[in-house]
């Protein structure tokens, strides 16, 4: 195991820090909120950031991506995370990049990844069919006819649905609701016709939609994987989502906790910085200590994806479980830290807590995961 | 009792005849609430009318004396007038600062010329009043507010900056702390009221974390004041905000108890439960959620019946009792936890901010998630309460 | 609902203190503990306590009681926690007394109740099969024989049955394990053959034993109720009991805060009385929050007794889950607050800690109640 | 690298020859701990034969200087040496404060006479020692302690009490801080070495909460020491005892990783969950105690990596790293917590005391969950690491 960086690993780091100040300050979320922008990110800086080789950072050189693995891909988000910044970086690169590079064939991946590591093509995931995460509870199906699959059902919670210049839709080709069994991936282009997509405007000011499919073809070759096997590619995907989504959440709830210890040693009251009092400290003291772990779980998934040890489930689950916990109390920690003002719009707190909560809810939160833990180690 | 009795058919025969229709219907939404004012805003005609009507006769301050316009009620009538109200569902006529705060401040503390100048307008609705207590540089140590008051011999000017004055983009007027006396802190603050109309004052909403709200940033730029609006004693105004504070957090401690925004629309945390989280053999399918759940019912229930218990101590004479001292900090952290309970019990659902794909219950459990991480910061934060507890209650030493 | 106590009440509480403090003080369960005594309480101060009224608390005067009622039954327990007072309260009052109250015919209530009031008889509920609180999981069989029935089986935790004079058995006379149906309650002579007392020394130097039935006969006049019924009366009496060791534990709990804070005011460190560190402050008032709300749920619960609310299982159950948390964490708290102190037997709060954790144990811990309410609430 | 490699194989046929078949078996009980001394016991010959052989070779002290009895080992053969230990699952050969805490203290502070004479005795097992730090007075404010030394010309008189002293009813010799200048805190400390025969020092063994205790109060009345026996400067001790501490608090913190008395006995948390509470479709009956279990196996894995990762850290030459300042509160808490939920699987079978009824693991968990409260205490209490943490690490102000 890896638990401390390589030079190679810290001077990523020192990159991705230095962009995500420069080029994707929390100033650039909020500019996207306040003009109700359509597309929700940036596309130019999305392009930047490929180019930088961020977008193809779990993509190997054939297919012109960097091939830095997980543990650089973890950097990058855990300074995304710091200034949340807004991009097709889970969408894209952690769920649908992933889940091609796994299951793709030749020509799907040659399409498909080398447009993803160029920052040319935004891709979503229509998974989740209900408010909680479930990735065996799907009702949508996909009957064969033909040579060809009609889709038809409802998905939500797409992240970047609304954008995506192509789809990949699990859909049931057998089996019912909640059996493991009988999950397949498709290729679907957005603009095929019966598919329907609405926006949903969600608390953290990033991009999801609701989309329904209706009786929508598409041709076998859109299958990705195997048919009636996609369970377990997604569960692989996932994991690296969970993954992924636990380092930004290390660098959302670093960044919270040092802007609250930065105001903890500026405002006064009762004629003293607040931070003087015994009561806060040993509050901040008890959140960097959870911290502290956090960031060893992150640094062990990231590793444990790298080495692709068989304990990546178990400490899939750890993460994502530890970081939405940690990132809830710390968010509310700061924001009652912060007073009044962190009430307001002006100051950032809120921005993190909003973005904590989506964070927790996308692919399982505490819940969830800890049931699945215990699962997984059989009790 | 006999004579309560014939108050009660009085009052219940006057609203049967003078509460308009409309006006016996619920809410749907904040904003036809009736603050009165200048620019008053009616949601409909009839609105006006209910408030004139309850106006007259003093029942918009029941409990004031006639000579100030107010009802002249006893304490038995008014909570007569209260269940009549309730009994046909009534909305409020009026919803004023003027009356919930202002007005028992002027009963005590102001002199004759201001009871009769400003009392009567409050009951009436015409005019709006808003409060200026905090200030930015104070939060939690409000005595130590910094807006500037100079005796100018015939006026005073004002210079200085508040926050979270309600509505202060809406109101006519203004009751607002300022400091008389640099050299003192507690002793050098007096309670002063002015028109929002006079010149350099300049009220901006902030945008809160939850969105739009009344709150404003309130700045006085040389502010020209008449003496006769200072209430009560130069450098006494302590005395009259200690009274309204409390009064303030009293009203904020009930919130534990749920009420609006609670997700009382998703009727309740099990049934939303079961419509966010599925059932399983007809129990909620998450058996961890379901026992925060229970655990977050517990202590509601436990807090409500605390304070009842507090309610009856204080009827059986035993005074309020050491209990009340926490419930500001109870109900508010409480009320916290039930959003972040609901919250994970709607999933993405609890999650969005505007527009399709969420309904508006949905929507308003969001928004007033959010709002409720103020609970524990406005009105005395949690730790200045735990601070009170522990000193005034528990005598532990500085 | 009555959450202010009468002047009747208040007299009564002012004796209970009063004899808890000079005639059962901490003083008295050491000695027990350290002598090893063989009763584990003293019968002659039971018999005081009996002359006082306290064991007939809840017996009409018919048969000698003082029919206080549950209000003034809590107010006892309440007073007996706060000096760990060893006594068959429990046993004998709560559970057995209750039991042939609700149950008992006309001649086994003139036996029985006028014995229990006079301090003359102690009794013990066999109940438990497991380490865990069940009470319809019971695989102790009485097998109709003639006129006779047949026990067999072992049963666990049951309090004060080393010294019972007679016991009161939960056996099952038809059904399998768990079944809510089948279960039949007996009076069993402890003396007679077959049956084997153990008698279990358990942390908080109070008693207990494990019983073991070996084809044990008793006659048809021995069952108490009606034959397959007892769980309706096992439960009713269950909640007298959960509501009754919960008022214990309030004053339990009253006791090791008010030591505490006594503590935190006189113990110096670094110069100052530890009571002035902010951060011990905010625990201390968090912790008075907690028990002004116990107080409130076990009035509320005693109330519910005697008005006989059908609320009572609810709050039963609220009463015990709340008061066995709280009892765990104000233990822990006050031992942490007196430091290496609070470590010695020397100290008392250690033995407070003990016996929170047996009470908690008793009928039903925080998961068990928990359960239950959400079950009685159904969701 | 290859005179390691013979050094392992001289080793392992040195073990293989040299330790005794019994010593080879795990302890079956505390008291089998061969601690050394004038009273020396041994559970049997073997442990004498065992560590008679080990103390020849220097191997009870293995990196200390040959000069002075040790090993004289490198720290790389030292971990060879462990390593073949292990393999072989050889008991230890003595167990002694004076190797763990004394040592490396005369080591460094001692002058050679001092060392000539207590080193060789410690490595051999001869003289057992004991540490005389805290005081009942003093608590979480060590250098707040009050025992009085006085410089009586040709002798030092020693008057105060000590407790938390472990094994000092049964230790020969005792290391101690004593105050030698009252008008100063930190600098009026002194390191003192002394016979427990000395006339005026009595041992009174401590009864926990979790029954009898190696803990004494001792007392010290009148009692004289020759003055060779100060180690390093006068009024310097403090230096000396921040050393000592240091280690203390590093060997508490891997508590929260388990290990003895962890309930290891009942197959971990999850097996006795299932057979205390029993298994409904191959899980834990009871939902809300699994949620708990998963909660407690997270954090303990998580506290691990840290430790790890800590550990990966230094030896990358980061140092230490912020993350090791947690270790002493968040183990022992970890800890203390595991216990409580152990309590909360095994009902009340894990609630017995002693005698029939309870196998002797579960009683085993009962005394440990005991003992374990004081985790959080000794060595510095959570209280005192989270204000080290709050202002060294965090930077925050008094």
């Amino acid at each position: 195991m890896a638990l401390v960086l390589t030079e190679e690993q810290q001077l990523l780091r020192d990159t991705a820090t230095q962009f995500f100040q420069e080029r994707l300050p929390i100033a650039n979320l909020r500019k996207l909120r306040d003009t109700k922008d359509a597309t929700g990110f940036d596309r130019a800086i999305w392009k930047e950031m490929s180019d930088l080789g961020f977008a193809g950072i779990m993509i190997s050189e054939k297919y012109g991506g960097t091939d830095f693995g997980p543990v650089g891909l973890g950097l990058v988000l855990e300074q995304a995370g710091r200034t949340l910044a807004a991009s097709p970086l889970v969408s894209t690169v952690l769920l649908c990049g992933s889940a091609v590079q796994l299951a793709g064939n030749a020509t799907q991946r040659q399409d498909i990844l080398s447009a993803i590591a160029a920052g040319d093509r935004i891709m979503a995931l229509a998974l989740e069919e209900g408010p909680h995460h479930n990735p065996t509870r799907i009702a949508t199906r996909a009957e064969a006819s033909g040579q060809a699959f009609r889709i038809s059902g409802k998905k939500t919670f797409v992240l970047d649905g609304h954008v995506a210049d192509q789809l990949i839709v699990a859909a049931r080709t057998s089996g019912k609701e909640n059996d493991r069994a009988g999950i397949t991936l498709f290729l679907v282009d957005p603009k095929s016709e019966g598919v329907k997509i609405t926006r949903t405007l969600m608390v953290d000011s990033r991009n999801a939609a609701d989309i329904s499919f209706d009786n929508v073809s598409v041709p076998a070759t859109a299958v990705l994987g195997s048919v009636d096997g996609g369970i377990d590619v997604l569960e692989q995907v996932l994991d690296i989502a969970r993954i992924g989504i636990s380092a930004e959440m290390l660098g959302l709830v670093q960044e919270v906790f040092d802007t609250t210890l930065a105001y903890l040693k500026e405002r006064k009251q009762f004629g003293k910085v607040i931070g003087s009092f015994q009561a806060l400290q040993h509050r901040m003291a008890v959140l960097f200590a959870e911290i502290e772990l956090c960031r060893s779980v992150v640094l062990d998934a990231l590793s444990a994806l790298e080495a692709r040890r068989n304990d990546v489930p178990l400490i899939a689950s750890l993460a994502k479980a530890r970081l939405s916990d940690t990132a809830t109390l710390m968010t509310n920690e700061g924001l009652q830290m912060h007073g009044g003002m962190g009430m307001t719009d002006q100051f950032d707190v809120g921005l993190f807590m909003k973005r904590a909560r989506v964070a927790t809810a996308s692919f399982g939160d505490g819940n969830f995961h800890r049931d699945r833990y215990a699962s997984l180690e059989g009790y | 009792m006999e004579a309560l009795e014939k108050f009660r058919q009085e009052t219940r025969a006057w609203l049967e005849e003078n509460c308009p229709p409309s006006m016996r219907t619920p809410m749907t939404s904040e904003d036809e609430t009736v603050w009165g004012g200048r620019n008053a805003k009616y949601p409909n005609p009839e609105a006006k009318l209910w408030l004139d009507r309850m106006a007259e006769r003093g029942w918009t301050a029941p409990t004031w004396p006639r000579a100030y316009g107010g009802g002249g009620l006893s304490k038995e009538e008014n909570q007569v007038l209260q269940q009549e109200l309730r009994r046909i569902k009534a909305r409020p006529a009026l919803s004023s600062f003027g009356i919930w705060m202002l007005g028992p401040a002027l009963l005590e503390f102001a002199n004759e010329e201001q009871k009769k100048e400003h009392l009567p307008k409050i009951v009436r609705g015409e005019i709006r009043w808003c409060q200026g207590y905090s200030e930015p540089g104070a939060g939690s140590d409000l005595a130590g507010l910094q807006t500037k008051c100079e005796d100018k011999g015939d006026h005073y000017l004002v210079n200085g900056q508040k926050i979270w004055t309600s509505y202060a983009d809406k109101a006519d007027w203004i009751f607002c702390l300022v400091r008389t006396d640099p050299t003192k802190k507690h002793d050098g603050i007096s309670f002063l009221l002015f028109d929002m109309a006079t010149p350099g004052v300049e009220a901006r909403p902030i945008t809160m974390i939850s969105g739009a709200s009344p709150f404003c940033e309130t700045f006085f730029t040389d502010v020209k004041v008449p003496k006769g609006n200072l209430v009560g004693e130069l450098n006494k105004g302590w005395t009259i905000a200690k009274r309204l504070l409390q009064h303030e957090r009293e009203m904020i401690s009930g919130m534990g108890l749920g009420g609006a925004g609670s997700g009382a629309g998703l009727g309740g945390l099990e049934q939303a439960a079961k419509d966010y989280y599925g059932e399983q053999n007809g129990r909620v399918a998450s058996p961890s959620l379901r026992d925060h759940i229970t655990r977050q019912k517990m202590d509601g229930k436990a807090f409500a019946l605390t304070m009842q218990r507090s309610a009856e101590e204080a009827k059986a004479g035993q005074g309020p009792g050491a209990a009340s001292s926490i419930f500001k900090y109870y109900g508010t952290e409480l009320n916290k936890r039930r959003f972040e309970l609901l919250l994970e019990i709607m999933g993405t659902k609890g999650l969005g901010w505007e527009g399709e794909g969420f309904t508006g219950d949905e929507i308003t459990v969001t928004r007033s998630w959010l709002r409720s991480k103020g609970n524990s910061i406005e009105g005395g934060t949690s730790e200045v309460q735990l601070n009170v507890v522990s000193k005034r209650v528990l005598g532990l030493p500085d």
